[in-house]
């Protein structure tokens, strides 16, 4: 298992049977492929279906069933369509348990940005803001460090903010944090990871708590 | 999947004395009379009741009220029933009354995640003193707060055993929006269907904002 | 023809064809059965119908087919069932070509009073406010004086107004008056009325304008 | 009865230079691209253009944005169609970003006769910056207006000659909304049935929504 199927793995051991999960794009979308047995969930997606399935066998692509990425994906027995403001209503209003996102910062609080990208013009958020400030738990699922290796877990975010609310779980590929009120938490090390390479790769102050 | 199938009397028992209740209906078509019925019976007070009406005499909430376990009622038109008048006058019952759409509205913004709005229904009555209010593009709007409770009770015609729903008629009404603006929702209906065995494409309310089914005992 | 089906007949010359219409209680109920030929209009009631048709025969009763005054109505070809959250951002949003109401009383500015009788503690507003507010082309139509023949036109009303939008046309079984920005406008004399006994039976200021 | 249908060079020959268009789609899907097409060829310019995304480069609205006829953009994911990066750099394109569930609700508020609303979508943020906000139950809510149009064009699956509308699947999307929210409305579609053969419980968009209908000419 690669290392982005390990984050997904572990984040799928976040849900629980009957949970309406939302999946960003990347990592996210791998969590659908780990459930624990007896974990039935029903995935939302923004653009206005609850009940996303995977994507379709080639000459089985039906081009009015996409997902948020716009990529062709099928339905599920139970499915509902349902218009733009519906689906954001969901969200904002709490009916999403749970919303896996991917992040480019997430600060020493547990807010996250994830939207706009350093120096470009910002053209896009998309749902990203919504699915923050409405889903009733976040959880941010990314690389430990970006490519070049700098941290993206810092003290303050140098990315504007996705939202003022702080997400409940971060899961990298060498650990967990767990958001509270007073900042982040770290509750478990990945398989092969230690404590010290978590230090040397987070830039933000974090409290210990292993189990 | 989750069992949300239930016998009406272990959902109504999920009802604590002093909860909010947002109860469908328009009069008593599409009402929850069944529910309405259990909750009579199981003996629940101290109830703030959120529906456009309160029954009549006799029937539906009107019971609940003349049994003296409705403490406040939010809504937009008692006058149908004059028990209401009665119980008001008695000061036995608070009453916060709205415009309809208003009404429905702030459920809307309750179950969507808005914390309030501005419309121009009330501007510049009675039913906008004391209320905020502020010019956009040079008319009166008042600033309305969004709406929720514990539970609600609604009426829906059809559910799979996921809890997806269709409704009949006009006894939609207030039915789906209270769908998505409590903590618990616990829907009466006439038919319970396999999974599967809705069209997508019909469904009015998503799952996602049912907890509790109760197939109805009377005939439909 | 009576009083209230000749104020009714006159309303229903206001209509156009493919107008959606709410029809009050009262009075404007009758308007459906004065159209003129060639005229199709739709009836909208606030409960979640477009495309009302007439009373039901006895023993065709759908007790899920109620108006706004929980009367049985039947359903019409092409009609929508919807929820009154939807039905209300019709008419608060000026979807509802035409509103036709009653009135306990009009100012002189054309606002109206209907929803509060005197006295009664206040416990029903319904969709009266949302209506006068939101309809494209509000009409009032009303018998001119009380039963105790009390003028119901008056320069200020006694009852607490239903919005601080005027009204577009006052129809009693005497006169037209047509709403301007500057007051009411007496357009049409009803058949048998004069000018003097609409002045002796009118409270509020107006000007006169007939054709 | 009106007459609703016809054909989409009259349909959008009643669009001018200046006026403001909604246009439905996610992305490609559920775009109305037979109308845009058509606004394509008939050359309309100085366009403010709300809708979610703006086309991908050499489809849909990019057409336009590439033929320079389009001066503002307002919506909420422009990333995916790089051209509009392109023109923003180059002073040519005006663009106002806003989340995407507050994009659709200020459409929604447009149509439902709200002047504005409290979200908290974006409370903390840049795109809050320069907004009011206000503080409701403990947590910062942002305040945004009403979005209408000139007109909106969108796309269905199926109509009635009297305009009643069904989507089909995840092209419903934003055109539902935008339907309640335009002076204008023109509908695209696959198919046009006669008066009653649709199901009143099964109609999304109610007929009064819907000025013109125009049937699609390529296949669906």
């Amino acid at each position: 298992m690669d290392r982005k199927h390990r984050i997904a793995a572990r984040a799928a051991q976040e849900l629980r049977d009957g949970d309406v999960v939302n999946l960003g794009v990347g990592i996210p979308t791998r969590v659908a492929d780990h459930l624990p047995p007896g974990v039935d969930v029903y995935l939302h997606t923004e653009n206005g279906l609850l009940g996303v399935g995977p994507a379709p066998k080639p000459g089985e692509v039906d081009p009015d069933v996409v997902n948020a990425s716009k990529l062709p994906v099928t339905q599920t027995p139970g499915c509902s369509f349902f218009a733009s403001d519906l689906s954001f209503s969901m969200i904002r209003g709490g009916h999403v348990d749970v919303a896996i996102l991917g992040a480019l910062q997430v600060d020493a609080q547990g807010r996250v940005a994830n939207w706009s990208v350093p120096g470009a013009t910002v053209l896009g958020v998309g749902g990203a803001m919504d699915l923050l400030v409405g889903a009733g738990r976040v959880i941010v699922t990314m690389s430990h460090t970006t490519r070049d290796g700098q941290p993206k877990i810092v003290q303050n975010a140098s990315l504007p903010l996705t939202a003022d609310r702080p997400v409940d779980l971060v899961i990298t590929e060498l650990a967990v944090f767990q958001v509270t009120e007073t900042g982040l938490v770290l509750t478990e090390l990945m398989p092969g990871a230690t404590l010290e390479e978590v230090r040397r790769r987070t830039a933000a102050e974090f409290r210990v708590q292993l189990a | 999947m989750k069992q949300k199938i239930l016998s009406k009397s272990d959902a109504i028992a999920r009802i604590r004395d002093g909860m909010s209740i947002m109860v469908g209906g328009f009069g008593l078509v599409g009402a929850p009379l069944e529910l309405i019925d259990e909750l009579y019976r199981q003996g629940q007070k101290d109830l703030t009741v959120i529906s456009n009406n309160v029954g009549e005499p006799g029937k539906g909430l009107s019971r609940l009220l003349e049994a003296g376990r409705i403490r406040k009622a939010i809504g937009s038109y008692f006058t149908s029933n004059p028990v209401v008048g009665e119980h008001v006058l008695a000061g036995k019952l608070e009453v916060e009354l709205m415009p309809q759409g208003t009404f429905v509205e702030a459920i809307r913004a309750g179950g969507a995640g808005i914390g309030g709005f501005y419309t121009r229904a009330s501007a510049g009555t009675l039913l906008a003193e004391g209320k905020e209010t502020r010019v956009i593009g040079g008319q009166t709007y008042v600033l309305e707060y969004a709406l929720t409770a514990d539970v609600a009770l609604i009426r829906a015609h059809k559910a799979d055993r996921l809890g997806n729903l269709v409704y009949r008629k006009t006894a939609r009404n207030f039915n789906p929006v209270m769908a998505t603006a409590a903590k618990l929702v616990i829907a009466e209906v006439d038919e319970i269907v396999e999974v599967g065995q809705m069209d997508p494409e019909v469904i009015v309310t998503p799952h996602l904002y049912v907890d509790i089914i109760v197939q109805r005992e009377g005939a439909t």
